[in-house]
């Protein structure tokens, strides 16, 4: 039994301490996704968390969202995210992936990556600071080491007309 | 023509202390002009719903409760907003100003996006018709 | 009894896992450093590796299962056992006997074909085409390493690592009698190990992951470990022969670490080569430089 | 190469993308390859299209600004100037010379960071990390110089119709001239590693020729085309804003290959120094902004402004209401891409990452149908059905 614990609380550290990322765009204006580049660049440097961010889907935990999600690239990104091995994880950043930000009400995006696939952790900005982006990735992380008494299936935010 | 013309950068930077600013560990101070979280200030709001107007993203309602006894509801979609500033430059009454060090809005669920301004006896007013009528409780009210 | 600790605990086994790690670290700590960045805390492999281990493995459509499951596990048990015939760390090789160069060198191989192998066993089209530039590069770089580990061996009349070292340590350095030996030897672990600027069969900007594309999880982690334990054994050989055999525990590794900045050094300062500019580099000036060197070796032996 | 069902007839497509580490963004290529070699090339954009120009259509003017600065997020400020100078000219009113100079100013500070970037991204394709890191690097001097300037790192809301939003006082001048010196020895190191470094060479010297006559057939605009000799720049040609008063030397080069794009695009740079340091000493007293009334005047209008990727049009469309009657954005990287294809064409696969990077892409912009009339093929009209089945195909 203990043993159990002690094997899980290793797979936990190891998953905390080495959380690689793979980024897809799926319709953003691009702001998101080079401020999420920026993170890696020296003074950001998320490699200091373990974060290295990977080409292949197969490689990856943490799938890093932008974009309103346009109805080309949503097939796309739920491709994306079942090519990826569990446990894993999503991380919408930006308005548009959010909420769809600005192309809310356009005819051509589905409104947000969480009307397609479920997220973990939302980061809101346009663009946010790349400290932003590290924040969330940090409160994605820490909730990973100790989940939080269970506050499942997050309830959805009413519409307003 | 030259073999590794970076290699002086690469010496110094042995060196020297790395660019990497330790944020989370250490917080800066951001820039002064940014602009992150919205605020409101009820004391001058005539609930004209300006602002609401011309948000390009949605991210406001007016919500008038009682217009001669001036109680608004100011509800903000933070993860609407592009913290573009246009409804601080619309409001005619400047009841609106955005924060400059309030951008770790990061949040593992949508809930705590929903932020309500207003007079607490009001807010509870508007979230319980919320909660008992479903969704299309709160009408927004923009005129 | 020892056989199987020698295998599984010291020097090959865990022991040589865990330097391979380190090794992993230092080389990516020190290109971070000439970036300007902090780089990864000293752990990160180790997390990479338990974590890769604790993951789901996707066995992608159209592959052989089988061959899917075994190949990385080869590939790093060659790496495992060529461990057992180098003088790691400055510590005796466990087992030697005459030849064992070029067994050595062999089991390092394995670690390549395996990968390409890997990738040609699946479907995906970035594996194929880093499987057909990993076999492209092992032909063209296999070569150079094994000729530059032939120079020493000559000098030595010995194919034998254990007897090659002790005339390392026994006369000059081999740097200084056979310097184009020691950079072919460097550039041939460079390319052997698809460290940059020689990782076109790993460009991630063109071929994604190359032909690790579709690995995840354990068979990822064991070919990261592999490539660990070659990076170890390689160094060590190249410090051994070419750095004046070996000595002290302390002042071998201090050696190998002197081999890993410069490793660390080139990386950083190199862009990618294109496959072709690889395999044209070697054939056009390595192979000449080091035949000429070669030839150079023979007539002084047969003056002297 | 192993064979497998992905060979049809004997070819071999290479996909590269929509998501793909050479992308940053989704867009969709796909090379025939024999070997190494390319022998074809298709492109599919699309994954971008939100329907931002139908969008105008629903929202007022002041909110369409909003939406049109994010057509992209990399030459965000480009987007709306050229947009509220669009709208203004339909308004009947100009902004303060005031606002006009900052507009350039932030224009100028928005193509350093745009072509750092660049530089970056391109050397990363290359493999070229050490490049990228210390570009990237530097070029977080100029983001915190916008982000101190005007509010956001990104997505600036400099603009407002009538005017800008913010002001710059004595001392965020004195920190622009300080970042900019340090600036200038960066880049003036950045110039000779792109002009020197034997192995970076190897990757950009004679690669992605393109002429001056291809260039001005496939309508090659922005630094592309001036890298190959064409002598475009409307800061020169048709200057707007605040360029009339600050004029600006035209960067050229002849080559025409990738060494020659990172050759024009660094020397721009030095270009943008000068002129926002002539900008920061010259700056007019006054207002920054004028009002524009809710509903403009019926009529059209074009507006076209030099965006870091070269000749960026809009065309607007009133009708009198508090919205947009059409908005149509024609953006530089549209055209470029076009040439990738045809330059891709006998280049090393490892070569096209670089090739299309020389053209600077980015795909959120140029999502939208390009039909090319070719003359000689006679009439190419649409009928609405084909349109209507093209449509149909293209989505499925
Ligand atoms: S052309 Fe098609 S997609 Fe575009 S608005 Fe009309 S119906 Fe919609
Ligand atoms: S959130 Fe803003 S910056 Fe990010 S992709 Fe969307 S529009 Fe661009
Ligand atoms: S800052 Fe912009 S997006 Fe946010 S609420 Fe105000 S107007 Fe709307
Ligand atoms: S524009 Fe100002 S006064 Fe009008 S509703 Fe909004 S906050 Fe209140
Ligand atoms: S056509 Fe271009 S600008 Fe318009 S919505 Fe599509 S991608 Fe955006
Ligand atoms: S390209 Fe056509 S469908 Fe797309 S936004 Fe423009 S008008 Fe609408
Ligand atoms: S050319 Fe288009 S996508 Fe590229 S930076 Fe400019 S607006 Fe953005
Ligand atoms: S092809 Fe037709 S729709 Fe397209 S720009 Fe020309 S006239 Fe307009």
């Amino acid at each position: 039994m203990n043993l159990d614990n002690v094997i899980d609380g290793i797979k936990t550290w190891a998953r905390v301490n080495s959380p690689w990322a793979i980024h897809f765009n799926s319709g953003s204006c691009n702001g998101c996704d080079i401020e999420i580049l920026a993170t890696l660049t020296p003074r950001y440097d998320l490699e200091r968390f373990g974060i290295k961010l990977q080409g292949s889907p197969r490689h990856a935990d943490i799938l890093i969202c932008t974009g309103p999600v346009t109805r080309q690239a949503r097939e796309r990104l739920i491709r994306i995210y079942e090519q990826m091995p569990e446990p894993k994880f999503v991380v919408a950043v930006g308005a548009c992936a959010l909420s769809g930000g600005t192309f809310r009400g356009c005819y051509n995006i589905m409104g947000g990556i969480n009307e397609v696939i479920p997220v973990d952790a939302y980061i809101p900005g346009c663009p946010p600071r790349p400290e932003a982006i590290i924040d969330g990735v940090v409160k994605l992380l820490t909730s990973i080491q100790s989940p939080a008494p269970v506050e499942n299936a997050p309830a959805r935010v009413e519409e307003t007309a | 023509m030259r073999l590794g013309s970076m290699w002086r950068d690469a010496l110094s930077a042995l060196v020297r202390e790395p660019a990497t600013q330790q944020y989370p560990f250490e917080r800066l101070q951001a820039p002064e002009h940014l602009r992150s979280k919205l605020h409101w200030d009820l004391t001058n709001c005539t609930g004209c719903g300006l602002c609401a107007k011309d948000c390009p993203s949605d991210a406001i309602d007016v919500i008038v409760l009682d217009k001669k006894a001036r109680k608004f509801v100011f509800r903000y979609h933070v993860d609407r907003c592009t913290f573009c500033s246009q409804c601080v430059m619309s409001c005619p009454k400047k009841c609106l100003e955005m924060a400059n060090d309030e951008w770790e809005l990061a949040s593992l669920t949508p809930d705590d996006f929903l932020v309500y301004y207003g007079n607490e006896e009001d807010v509870e007013t508007v979230l319980a018709a919320a909660a008992s009528n479903g969704a299309d409780a709160s009408s927004t009210d923009t005129e | 009894m020892s056989a199987i600790a020698a295998l599984l605990i010291f020097p090959g086994g865990v022991f040589l896992l865990l330097v391979g790690m380190i090794y992993e670290w230092i080389d990516r700590k020190l290109v971070a450093r000439f970036q300007n960045r902090m780089g990864p805390r000293w752990f990160q492999p180790l997390a990479d590796t338990i974590k890769l281990l604790a993951k789901e493995e996707v066995v992608p459509d159209g592959v052989d299962a089988r061959l899917f499951f075994t190949l990385p596990v080869i590939a790093l048990a060659g790496a495992m056992t060529a461990a057992l015939y180098v003088p790691l760390v400055g510590f005796e090789a466990s087992y030697s006997f005459s030849g064992d160069l070029i067994v050595t060198v062999y089991m390092l191989s394995l670690l390549t074909l395996g990968t390409g192998l890997a990738g040609a066993n699946t479907l995906n089209r970035f594996s194929l085409i880093g499987a057909t530039r990993t076999l492209t590069q092992l032909f063209s770089y296999e070569a150079p390493f094994l000729l530059a580990l032939l120079g020493p061996a000559i000098v030595a009349d010995s194919w034998q690592i254990g007897e090659i070292t002790d005339y390392a340590g026994d006369h000059v350095w081999l740097l200084v009698t056979q310097p184009i030996g020691f950079l072919v030897a460097l550039i041939g672990l460079m390319g052997k190990l698809e460290l940059p600027p020689f990782d076109a069969p790993e460009a991630e900007t063109e071929i994604v992951a190359g032909a690790l594309t579709e690995y995840s999880g354990r068979g990822l982690a064991l070919f990261h470990l592999g490539k660990g334990v070659e990076l170890v054994i390689g160094l060590t050989l190249v410090a051994a022969f070419y750095l004046g055999g070996v000595t002290h525990p302390l002042i071998f590794v201090a050696k190998t670490l002197a081999l890993l900045s410069i490793l660390a050094g080139l990386q950083a300062l190199m862009t990618r080569l294109r496959i072709d500019q690889t395999v044209g580099l070697w054939w056009r000036y390595g192979a000449l430089l080091v035949l000429a060197q070669f030839l150079a070796l023979i007539v002084w032996e047969g003056v002297m | 190469m192993p064979t497998t069902p992905t060979q049809e007839n004997d070819v071999f497509r290479i996909p590269i993308g929509p998501q793909h580490p050479a992308l940053k963004e989704p867009g969709h290529f796909e090379f025939t390859v024999d070997g190494e070699v390319v022998t074809a090339a298709t492109l599919r954009l699309g994954y971008v299209h939100r329907g931002i120009e139908k969008g105008t259509e629903g929202r007022n003017w002041i909110q369409s600004l909003y939406l049109l600065e994010r057509v992209c997020g990399i030459c965000s400020h480009v987007h709306a100037t050229a947009y509220c100078l669009g709208v203004e000219k339909l308004a009947g009113v100009e902004a303060p010379p005031r606002a006009q100079a900052i507009r350039v100013l932030v224009a100028e500070l928005e193509r350093i960071h745009s072509h750092m970037l660049w530089l970056g991204v391109a050397a990363h394709e290359a493999g070229f990390d050490m490049l990228f890191m210390y570009s990237w690097r530097d070029r977080e001097t100029v983001m915190n110089l916008l982000e101190g300037i005007t509010g956001n790192r990104v997505n600036y809301s400099a603009n407002q119709l009538g005017g800008v939003k913010c002001d710059i006082d004595g001392e965020q001048a004195d920190d622009i001239r300080v970042g900019l010196d340090f600036l200038e020895g960066r880049i003036k190191h950045y110039l000779d590693v792109v002009s020197q470094d034997t192995m970076f060479l190897r990757r950009t010297r004679g690669i992605g020729v393109m002429t001056r006559e291809d260039c001005e057939r496939m309508g090659i605009v922005g630094p592309t085309a001036r890298a190959s000799g064409v002598e475009l720049d409307l800061r020169v040609h048709a200057p707007y804003a605040a360029y009339p008063e600050h004029p600006v030397n035209l960067v050229t080069a002849t080559a025409g290959d990738l060494e020659a794009r990172f050759i024009v695009r660094v020397n721009e740079l030095f270009e943008s120094i000068r002129l926002i340091r002539e900008i920061l000493d010259d700056l007019p007293e006054g207002d920054l902004s004028v009002r524009v009334p809710r509903r403009i005047p019926a009529g059209e209008t074009i507006s076209r402004v030099e965006a870091p990727r070269g000749e960026l049009f809009y065309y607007i469309k009133s009708n009198r209401s508090d919205m947009a009657d059409r908005v149509k954005v024609r953006t530089p990287t549209l055209p470029n891409m076009a040439s990738v294809l045809e330059i891709a064409v006998g280049h090393q696969l490892a070569d096209i990452p670089m090739i299309l990077t020389g053209i600077d892409p980015c795909f959120s912009c140029n999502d939208r149908m390009v039909a090319i009339n070719d003359p000689s093929r006679g009439e190419q009209a649409w009928t609405w059905e084909q349109l209507r089945q093209y449509g149909i195909e293209y989505y499925r």
